[in-house]
């Protein structure tokens, strides 16, 4: 168990050797993006073109760049409802990102899903869940199938799944651990701690608050790491998804970051203190990776810009295309219901008769 | 109905709601809140909103994402006789709770030869229409009615939610309290002091006689409205609210069958084995030879609800299809307006 | 049904799953049994009994008590392909299960816009009568058989069990497979060879003119042995094996209803907000010009069960409350036995 | 955290300085009791004079009583479903223990319960559970409300909560610990660790098999004893019970002893290997304690000759007493469905019509 501490927060994303400019620029590229996304999605929602709940990465997206850098394509990616970053990291296209989040017959999952339930098989990003702590037996599953028809080794897959600190306290995750400690199951579990729950802060939440922790119930390792630095990221969950691979063993990567906006887009969070959203503002891995660059010399001012702008643009595209984007169509409102099909499956609207009156 | 009223005021259904937990919380010391975020946050509703500040940390109880955990501590605090008030935050989430809630709060009196007893009472909203999308939008409150040793209230106004959850406080035994995102922000008129509803009657909240609507929690407010317009068209609707789903008022629900010969039931549950069947089959039992025509439903298409608003509001019941079922039994049963408007 | 028999043998319910199982281990590689007991124990109830030995630890997985734990972990296997067969030692025990159940297995395939399916069977005995006392006898069947994307079957025979069994295994969605503890030593005749029911049908176990019995699992026993009985009697009595509480299969049972004017249903489930009443509902929609009286439901006592036989026994339906609610509706509708025997 | 170790099996259970012979004897003679109604109400049960399920303490013995020896008259208990031996060491009468198996109305609950829910509001023995898990956040509750109502201090009450060594894996008990942990609550979790949960052993159900560690996830203490030896049992639940009310922080106190027959009384535990279970017998603590006391002069042979005498007579008696008793009524059926009486709860036998047909 390795405890880095709550890291240092200067200095901390200076690059490392071995990483080369064109990387550490495709990392800033993806923080910016996931950045102006984000913050484009919550005006969608003020302007109503979103609805329901809507969780945003903002103030984890060095975190969101970090795991998705470690992750291999054959991977899988189990998130909570906070998913649009990892969404659109992992691969999927943000104008179809978007586009489910105003509900489009375009969107990843057509609609169906919203801003909770990003999805795309063919990237093994198997889902965003929203209820607290669901995602993570699933996930254990998923490692539980890898573990069944494959043998231990560098090249084979294994599962990354997030949760919260929030969710550390809830049964689902006690039972999952068990498992895959008990049966060596190859899964990282990353403890996404931003520090708050909603309103609750960790301390009030967790009797073992520092989260990392946790997995000794269970035998299990854990590290935690500096959240705002996507570097530290990507290689405490590259250490962890080898450990997955290789000894086929379960970890825990806590990565530390602030939430910079409330829980979801429509809370203020008045419940906090002028001085923790100061530390949190003052924390944003954005323009905290984007300066440390610069001053490393990667990147040029103008580089940066470039690469803000081209992110707004690539927002602007993605709003097109959703707001253009068709409804999924009411008739098929059945449509996915049941995999194989059966007599008798239900089908009727609202006030049809389910059976004819003869 | 126990009532001490002076006077009354229009509030919302959620300001009802407040102002009965904290004359609750002032009354009895045993009364106490437990759930995620309603203290310091202020409910995710804002239903507990000024508690924490009014009452503290001790009798408004903050806690983890937990839900077995703290409902099973509100079940043994209960047992010792506290009367805690819970919040699951929607009733989705009771579904971590369930085996709590239905085999432990549920059953411990019985099983325990009648020793101990479990004043609980658990908030939760249900329904959809919010966009949640398909875990955070369902109305499971028929599992709950079907279950002997809880009892399950559904009110459908301000008033109501003040003197059900009254009622539901001071009751020992547990009670799920259904409430509903859409009712809210529903503003009605409240009576002042203390209002005790009894719970297991219906009541009928408007008298007609051609034909009946029956629901429960939101689909009231719907069905209040589709009557006032069909009230217009020369009908005369009666609308039963059942306001506890358990114990059933089977007696009210019959009556008004046997009066109007039509009813429609009107859900937002799903179709398939909910709220509407049982109504169906007490209506059966109860007024065979009185009904012009089977006891129709309207209830929710049996899909795991899309988030996308078109094919959200095509899962859904709405006022306009409680219009046209009703049409369709009057018109169905030759019913002619102008004789029954009287004119 | 498809079915390639050659001959049939006389076996039990519980060997016929037994039999199942294993065939269905044999044939397809992505095929385990995971559940609490199953392997070393040989299951709580002998299901899976000599699996491990012929399987091997990888495709017959005993678990730590973790039920949630597990069948989330069913769950995802079956996302990636895998179509885990999950034993839970009895319905009671689903509760702690059941945001998984529900709220996951049941949702994903909608909710992620049809590119992800469950195939996850999920076998578990229901049912009172042991004196297992309140939370050891449950029915909860109707509240999966409410939710969307799940199918619920519910075999009354060892060749049901073996055809709906293997059905469910090959069935892409998650079903609920409801068996039950009395049911496990009840004889049938299986045809040999692979049988494939179909999910969604009901049958006609006993054709009658009458009344007609509709039940499903054990509460099938004791109708077609009230139906003898009632043979005897003078009274001719078809009898309709719902096989599948989801689908459900209106159309049979809106065909019998029909044909004999006069129903009755049968459940061990609690009676309010059982399946009776969707039964009910469901006749009353689509034969109620045909009906000579309202169908009649004999179901439990709303009680948490108590430990007590008599009490046990006082709360449970039986071949005799079933004979004499039988004999109550010809009754109420002046059916004449003499002149029904034909003689 | 203490460690014990796997406790050494010989010379343990010698009388301690401190503890008078009439203390020691009494010890003897409950032990002595829960074996011979344990091994009646198996034999019962295989003459169909008990039904349903029915697990016993037999092996158990020297918990029961080193547990309940601890336990303060104030203090609150909840068990699992292995309960006949708690419920007449804690002071129910054999006879309506036996009369609750036989499921007669002198039954401590009426017969409603049988074996698994022994219940006396009075004894503050606040049930035996059947759900795995079940009993633990109620009896979290029952020490909320303790903290709720008074402050910390020796002369406060307590909650012992016991669970078996399975129910280490299950959510409740995380979600449990980790409230009770937060918020200080009075409370000792005891887990009963005699090696198998039904027929599955330790490390193969938990991935800590050091079952007092897993209170670690959530800072709460843990310590492991001789479950053979009751003064041992009955020191560390001391201790327990006592940092319970005074530091008002729960723990954990492992037992460790062995079932002496099969999971309930119908398992005839053909998956326990020959060596094992010879060791659980050789283990037997009725035996053992009985030994060490007549070896340390406390009992002479002919003394414990009248104690099993005594603990078969009584147990006599209680058949008896279970035999001659009533049935419950069966117009009692409905009796305690609700505390609080309400129009129209249901009353309808099976085959009744709910509503009259006018
Ligand atoms: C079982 C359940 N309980 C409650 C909720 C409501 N809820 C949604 S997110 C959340 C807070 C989760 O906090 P955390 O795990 O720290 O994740 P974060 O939102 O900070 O990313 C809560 C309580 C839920 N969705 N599911
Ligand atoms: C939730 C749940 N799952 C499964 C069972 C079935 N069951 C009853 S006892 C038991 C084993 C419990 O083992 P342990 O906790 O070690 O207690 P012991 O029986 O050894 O005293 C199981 C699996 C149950 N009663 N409840
Ligand atoms: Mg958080
Ligand atoms: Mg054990």
């Amino acid at each position: 168990m390795v405890n880095t501490k709550n890291p240092v927060k200067s200095g901390r994303s200076a690059p490392r050797p071995g990483d080369s400019a064109e990387t550490l620029r495709t990392y800033y590229e993806q923080m910016s993006l996931v950045r102006a996304f984000e913050l484009r999605a919550s005006e969608m929602y003020a302007r109503a073109k979103i609805g329901g709940y809507c969780h945003l990465n903002l103030g984890e997206e060095a975190t969101v760049v970090g795991l998705m850098a470690a992750l291999e394509p054959r991977d899988y990616l189990f998130t909570t409802y906070r998913d649009h970053g990892y969404a659109i990291v992992r691969g999927m296209n943000p104008d179809a990102v978007m586009a489910e989040l105003f509900g489009k017959s375009t969107g990843v999952v057509g609609g169906r899903g919203g801003s909770m339930h990003m999805f795309d098989m063919d990237l093994r990003m198997l889902g965003g869940y929203g209820i607290v702590g669901g995602q993570i037996p699933p996930a254990t599953g998923a490692a539980f199938a890898i573990h069944y028809r494959s043998e231990a080794g560098p090249k084979t897959e294994a599962v990354m799944c997030l949760l919260g600190d929030g969710t550390t306290n809830i049964g689902a995750f006690h039972e999952s651990l068990n498992l895959a400690g008990l049966w060596d199951l190859p899964i990282v579990y990353v403890i996404i701690n931003n520090g708050l729950g909603m309103g609750t802060p960790v301390d009030k939440a967790s009797a073992e608050p520092d989260l990392y922790k946790r997995g000794s119930a269970y035998r299990i390792p854990g590290v935690r790491v500096d959240g705002d630095d996507p570097i530290a990221v990507r290689d405490a969950a590259r250490d962890a998804l080898k450990r997955a691979r290789v000894e086929r063993r379960p970890s825990i990567v806590e990565a530390m970051s602030f939430r910079l906006k409330g829980h979801s887009v429509v809370d203020p969070a008045r419940y906090r203190s002028a001085a923790d959203s100061a530390e949190a503002q003052k924390a944003d891995p954005v323009p905290a990776f984007r300066a440390h660059l610069i001053s490393a010399g990667v990147l040029t001012e103008t580089g940066a810009e470039k690469i803000d702008a081209a992110a707004e643009a690539r927002v602007d595209v993605a709003v097109a295309f959703a707001d253009s984007s068709p409804n999924p169509t009411v008739d098929q409102l059945f449509a996915y219901v049941y995999a194989t099909e059966v007599p008798n499956a239900p089908s009727a609207f609202p006030g049809d008769r389910v059976v004819a009156l003869s | 109905m126990t009532t001490e009223s002076t006077g009354s005021r229009v509030i919302t259904y959620r300001q009802a709601l407040n102002e009965t937990l904290r004359a609750e919380l002032s009354r009895d010391e045993n009364v106490f809140l437990i759930g995620e975020e309603i203290g310091v946050f202020e409910g995710s509703y804002k239903i507990t909103a000024g508690l924490l500040e009014e009452f503290g940390p001790k009798r408004v109880v903050d806690t983890p994402i937990a839900e077995e955990g703290f409902v099973g501590i509100a079940i043994g605090s209960a047992m010792l006789g506290l009367r805690p008030v819970v919040e699951i935050m929607t009733i989705n989430f009771t579904l971590i709770a369930i085996d709590q809630i239905v085999n432990h709060a549920a059953k411990m009196r019985s099983m325990f030869g009648g020793q101990v007893s479990v004043p609980l009472v658990i908030r939760t909203p249900g329904g959809g229409g919010q966009q949640l999308a398909a875990t955070h939008s369902q109305n499971l409150e028929v599992w709950y009615a079907h279950i002997p040793g809880l009892k399950v209230v559904a009110p459908s106004s301000p008033a109501d939610a003040k003197a059900l959850l009254t009622a539901a406080i001071r009751d020992d035994d547990p009670v799920l309290f259904l409430e509903n995102l859409a009712l809210y922000n529903v503003k009605g008129e409240v009576p002042d002091g203390e209002q005790i509803a009894e719970i297991g009657r219906a009541a009928v909240l408007r008298e007609g006689t051609d034909v009946t609507i029956i629901s429960y929690s939101r689909g009231v407010v719907t069905a209040l409205e589709v009557a006032a317009q069909l009230e217009d068209e020369g009908v005369s609707v009666e609308v039963v609210d059942l306001r506890s789903l358990r114990p059933l008022d089977r007696d009210a629900i019959v009556a008004s069958a046997k009066k109007t010969s039509r009813v429609v039931v009107f859900e937002d549950d799903l179709l398939s084995y909910g709220i509407g069947a049982e109504i169906s089959a007490t209506i059966s039992e109860g007024a065979f030879d009185f009904l012009d025509a089977p006891v129709r439903r309207v209830a929710a298409a049996e899909v795991p609800l899309p988030y996308s608003k078109p094919l959200e509001l095509a899962a859904l019941p709405s006022a306009a299809t409680l219009h046209q079922v009703v049409t369709e039994i009057l018109d169905d049963t030759r019913f002619s307006r102008q004789e029954a408007a009287g004119v």
